[in-house]
């Protein structure tokens, strides 16, 4: 046994290596079959080093998981996955006239949520991160109602309390977003356990980012998942980057984030999360072994962060020159698209009609918010609101310290 | 009405609960098959069944956080830490998301669960059986924190805190589950049984949150306590003799302000005692708001009486315990100034 | 000397350990390749090498957890926590580990490290970008807490903080790290370079840690601030003209009794002022000290202003911020009684 | 997709079930192959649901991982064994007197402490629970001085400050015990890449209870393991109980501990705990690849914990009926005795003697410690202590509070 100097093994990020993309552990598309929902476990663990794909370079659908969206379902698909992108255009441009603190855009992640939420049914509740708002999108929740948050106005269901883009809406089957990472994951568990205590039939989906699985509450998650098998499906967003950070940093160096899952003895995909048919193919099987009482789900959904991480962030002082042209998985949008154009459902001229309409959409829905204010002017919360909801009922010593404040 | 220990006293609240209210569920370390190590929850799995009363994973934020989840949901968790001192790994879900869920979402969801905990020493538990957390939830905004003193208290205090819509902590001092311990370790052990306050009726009863009692009238000195030092607080009354109030707090947030400061108003002295450590105690906070609110009754220095600044030792317990000796010391000294 | 802001500070406070002490290791999430989300680090892995300066995965626990284990093997980890608002994952490994690993093994094993987070609001943060939780960490024997409020005081406390044997908590307000914001938000942004704080020695210095300073003299009244607040009780203390002595604490524990005590001696008044909510803040602890030591001193109670009893909301930010105009009348009402 | 309604899986303890091991997962001895210490983790993912054992049932040493230890090795094995047997019947006869408040026995699980301490080099350091006292007995550490600990005496160098059995010996490679489950797990991961940072050649090696794996720091311990490669030993010790809860409680119904490794890229053994040699050869595989700076490696060492939880417990009132009795792997200590014999290197004359002679030395020990006087009468350490070591240097208040204390 040698004795030489150790030393620590610090990652790098991994695109950087010289174009080698193996870690990406890329498959053809229709290359991965799919599998009776009530598979076992043991029999898909290779499913975590491949990668679902249903589009393939042509703009065709192959293989055993395409087919589950109708043309229909697609065009609305499509423009979900545009509106939420003019919707963070416009935001992240609000924030810059700073009429709002801050904002948090999901460019080139539209398909997950946007795929994700069809797959769903009314009742059904998701617990997203902040880069989500596909799932709303998709539904046609209205979009006023977003703004009005994002610009913490009179009109924000959240009362200015939250920072923008950390919506709420039951009724939708979207829980309240926190700040703090990782913690949501957990509690889908647990909303999920409730529901089957209940012998309720709804589902609930946990959502993370690849960085975040890092945290405790991932590991809380799949340990209460894996001993209860609740009806969860437990995505987490594999976007290569956690602010500055590439995936390498939380493990993604070794193995797949997907791969987490066997540890637990939870079923896993991995996904082309880019590929809309792939998203909503894979995203119905989980959500139906959930509603089957076959338990939870674990799927990596594979994409890319084209965005800056916030609009605090400025990605070209730690991303690798490169790394996003060198990205393989193309765009969302326009992988949809080109499909809907290859089976004759759609037209380049129809796409750039479709793009005017909803960027007419947004500024339209865009004044009205700011009518109702923004952060910086015009109306908005009382401060007197601030006390309220701490408790349901106000305590005296809350009662007294609004006295004191005078509000 | 029977005389029931505290242990007894937790049990039936958590029976009358979940046969009143089906969304009542019980979980954690150990609770379900075996009961739990201190018994509160022995036969409510056979009873109730597995998916009502649940043995869970070591995983103390896991527990809390599915219990927020469940909460969301709409059922009523009622969890359990098996000791207070293992409650930091779920301190990020009972911080940040049962606290805040209500407030960040502005009413869309609520997280009303109970957290139970053993807390407190006094049972050669040393520095990882013996905490007496609370003053690490009383700083927070949205969560209530709740202590009973005995066993009719514990079970009243208990519906009202599964009730609640809110977030509530409830801390079990574990060294009264068995008998009212006054802090003479040196003497028999007594019963609950020889104690009124086992007097625990039967079937649904609520004690109010946000309500203080006292427990002994008194004119020269207010002696400020809850769990089991309202036990020792007594014991120190009577072997030097002073004529004080005690007030036993039972929930430390909200405060019931009004009982304290018209007993401070009266004797016009104060002495506040914990266990826990005594730097930013919850005694820290009595203190503040009863100078502020009786300041020109004061006669003198309000004094603490606390556990030391140290983690709790093994072998010298009952010198960091803050016993009869040590509030009596406390109370003559007060009365001398 | 250089003008620095508290950023610039802090990083040459870590680049000056980092030079003379090859046990001095720094990280955290973003701090390596990036510089930190607030340029805290910047340069530091280029400097000394990506063994000496990394980026970590996103886990709180986990990074002081290593950092424990790094301590014990006879490094000076410097962690730092993005956010004083996600402590919370790490807070069992503060509390029972760090804090109490040399006490558990009477002096086997110590855990000698810094854990450096930004704390505080007026950065339309929200509650998960603005809280102040020191008060939970002022409750944990074993931990030294500290608080700087200018650049100078930052470099050396920061210093004196990884020189230290003990584990230090090190918060850094971050709405002053680019200027001696004084609560006036609707005022012109003021650099750091107009103040003479700012005027911070090369190489290495201390400020040692359980020195309060007084920050102006006054006859009138005691105001205790840290962090942010010191500026700010400067600006109410101007708009009022009452003629207070403000103490910036610097260190919260171990604590500088003696310069408050003496204070408050001479003043007979004294008003307490934090960011952090108000119930269990560490202004209780400071008001129960003062009237402790102090009883006969005092004209009036002691006052505290403080954030309210509530997460830190977003668009109410600066109702919720206790400001020279909060600040101004609490001194006028302690001046009036 | 139907919608019938959910239910919630609740697992039972799992010997229960009609007397199926499956979820054992075992493998004849010598069954195993033993790959080189460089292998790369993805050839060897099947070792997760396989078991390394070197005993077979007539006591030969079989299979390409036997011949790591000469007879003399065994035999002071087999004599470190013994020894922590005695020495825990004794501390736990010693808490029925009221000697003390509490005491912990590993009886069953002694081979994998003793083994493991046999792999490793003096500087190394274990993390420990509350169940590896066979770390410094195999040592020959003096049990006097663990005895003294046990006792809370005035010789106890953790000044009765800590429970029982909850050692700290540096110049033993043995940290201090915290009574928090798996906090230290992640501490011996940031020894190890202390030891990695400065160039170092000693390991670390990590312990744990399978029950404890759900805790938090597990996951954190592997995840900065996986990120930054550190010369550490991950060990599981799967006893299948965690006071009451049998170890599907804790994930293990659907997979075993071991896979727990390959969600974060670790190579991962699992081994027959009760198989001395197994243990040895396993622990050495995995000190080589650490030392090797070819990175972390997790074992689950499979047992059975014969003993109560604590002097607090009662297993009768939770263990299904039959579930000792049906345990499939023996007792450490007849195995290695059988083997022993098996080769002509031992007798069941020397074997009573040895017991004896154990017992002897245990005793006098005993009677030593005692004379330092016990938690309940006697010496101990002086109140005043207690404000030692709180800091470094005692701050003023804690002077004061010394002073008020009249210690
Ligand atoms: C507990 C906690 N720690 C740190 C942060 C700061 N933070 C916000 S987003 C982020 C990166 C998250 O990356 P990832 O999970 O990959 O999600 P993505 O932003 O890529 O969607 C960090 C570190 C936080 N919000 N909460
Ligand atoms: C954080 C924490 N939670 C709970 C406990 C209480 N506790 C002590 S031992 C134990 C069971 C541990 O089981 P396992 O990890 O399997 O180890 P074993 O006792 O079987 O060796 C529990 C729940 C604790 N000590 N710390
Ligand atoms: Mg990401
Ligand atoms: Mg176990």
């Amino acid at each position: 046994m040698t004795s030489s100097p150790l030393t620590l093994h610090i990652p790098v990020p991994l695109p950087c290596r010289d174009g080698d993309f193996s870690h990406l552990h890329l498959s053809d598309a229709g290359g991965v079959d799919r599998p009776p929902v009530d598979v076992r476990e043991d029999k898909i663990r290779g499913f975590a080093f491949q990668l679902i794909r249903v589009l393939d370079d042509e703009g065709r659908a192959v293989g055993s998981w395409s087919g589950t969206c109708s043309v229909e379902q697609l065009r609305s698909g499509l423009r979900a996955m545009l509106k939420t992108r003019a919707y963070d255009v416009r935001m992240a441009m609000m924030q810059r006239q700073r009429k709002t603190s801050f904002y948090m855009q999901c460019t080139g992640e539209e398909a997950i949520a946007c795929a994700f939420q069809a797959a769903l049914k009314p009742g059904d509740m998701n617990f997203p991160t902040y880069r989500q708002q596909g799932l709303l999108i998709a539904q046609d929740w209205p979009v006023v109602d977003m703004m009005c948050q994002v610009l913490s106005n009179e009109r924000d269901r959240m009362k200015g309390r939250q920072l923008p883009v950390f919506y709420s809406a039951p009724e939708a089957g979207f829980f309240s977003i926190s700040g703090n990472l990782a913690t949501q994951y957990v509690q889908a568990v647990g909303w999920a356990m409730a529901s089957a205590m209940r012998g309720d039939t709804r589902v609930a989906a946990a959502w993370i980012g690849e960085g975040s699985t890092a945290e405790n509450d991932f590991h809380a998650a799949l340990v209460f998942a894996s001993v209860y098998r609740p009806p969860v499906i437990l995505n987490v967003v594999n976007n290569q980057w956690a602010i500055s950070t590439n995936q390498s940093v939380a493990g993604g160096e070794w193995t797949t984030f997907a791969a987490r899952a066997h540890g637990y003895g939870i079923p896993a995909l991995r996904v082309d999360g880019n590929d809309y048919l792939a998203v909503h193919a894979a995203a119905l099987w989980a959500v139906e072994r959930a509603r089957r009482n076959l338990g939870p789900t674990l799927i990596e959904w594979v994409t890319y962060r084209m965005a800056p991480h916030s609009t605090s962030d400025d990605p070209s002082k730690y991303r690798p020159q490169g790394d996003q042209s060198s990205w393989l998985l193309g765009d969302p949008i326009e992988r949809l698209k080109d499909h809907l154009i290859a089976i004759g459902a759609w037209s380049e001229e129809r796409h750039i009609q479709l793009k005017v309409e909803l960027d007419e959409e947004i500024s339209t829905a865009a004044r009205e918010a700011q009518g109702f204010g923004t952060l910086m002017e015009g109306a908005k919360c009382s401060p007197a609101s601030m006390f309220e909801d701490v408790y349901k009922v106000m305590p005296r010593h809350l009662r007294e310290q609004r006295q004191e404040s005078g509000f | 009405m029977p005389r029931w220990t505290m242990i007894e006293a937790i049990r039936d609240a958590l029976n009358v609960m979940m046969a009143r209210d089906d969304r009542v569920v019980v979980f954690g370390q150990d609770v379900g098959r075996f009961g739990g190590v201190f018994r509160c929850t022995d036969g409510l799995q056979g009873k109730y069944g597995a998916s009502r009363c649940f043995d869970t994973p070591i995983s103390e934020s896991g527990i809390v956080g599915v219990a927020v989840g469940m909460g969301a949901y709409g059922l009523r968790p009622v969890a359990e830490i098996q000791f207070a001192d293992y409650m930091y790994p779920a301190y990020d879900q009972i911080v940040s998301e049962a606290a805040r869920l209500r407030f960040r979402s502005a009413g869309d969801f609520s997280a009303p669960l109970v957290v139970r905990m053993p807390c407190g020493g006094g049972i050669f538990g040393a520095q990882t059986h013996s905490q007496s957390p609370e003053a690490l939830f009383t700083h927070v905004a949205g969560l209530k924190t709740v202590i009973p003193s005995n066993p009719h208290d514990a079970k009243g205090l208990l519906i009202a805190a599964i009730e609640d819509d809110d977030p509530v902590i409830f801390l079990e001092p574990k060294r009264i589950y068995n008998g009212p311990f006054d802090g003479h370790h040196d003497r028999p052990v007594v019963p609950w049984s020889t104690h009124e306050l086992s007097e625990t009726p039967e079937g649904y009863y609520m004690v109010p949150l946000g309500e203080a009692v006292v427990r002994r009238e008194g004119a020269d000195v207010t002696i400020l306590a809850y769990g089991t030092m309202v036990h020792v607080a007594e014991a120190a009354c009577q072997s030097v003799g002073i004529d004080a109030e005690i007030i036993d707090l039972r929930t430390l947030v909200p405060l019931d302000l009004e009982t304290v400061v018209r007993s401070v108003g009266k004797t016009g002295r104060c002495v506040i005692v914990h266990e826990a450590t005594r730097t930013s105690g919850f005694g820290a906070e009595l203190a503040a708001q009863v100078q502020e609110h009786c300041f020109y009754h004061l006669e003198t220095a309000i004094v603490r009486v606390t556990g030391w600044d140290t983690p709790y030792p093994h072998a010298q317990e009952w010198d960091y315990y803050p016993g009869p000796d040590r509030v009596g010391r406390a109370l003559t000294r007060v009365m001398e100034t």
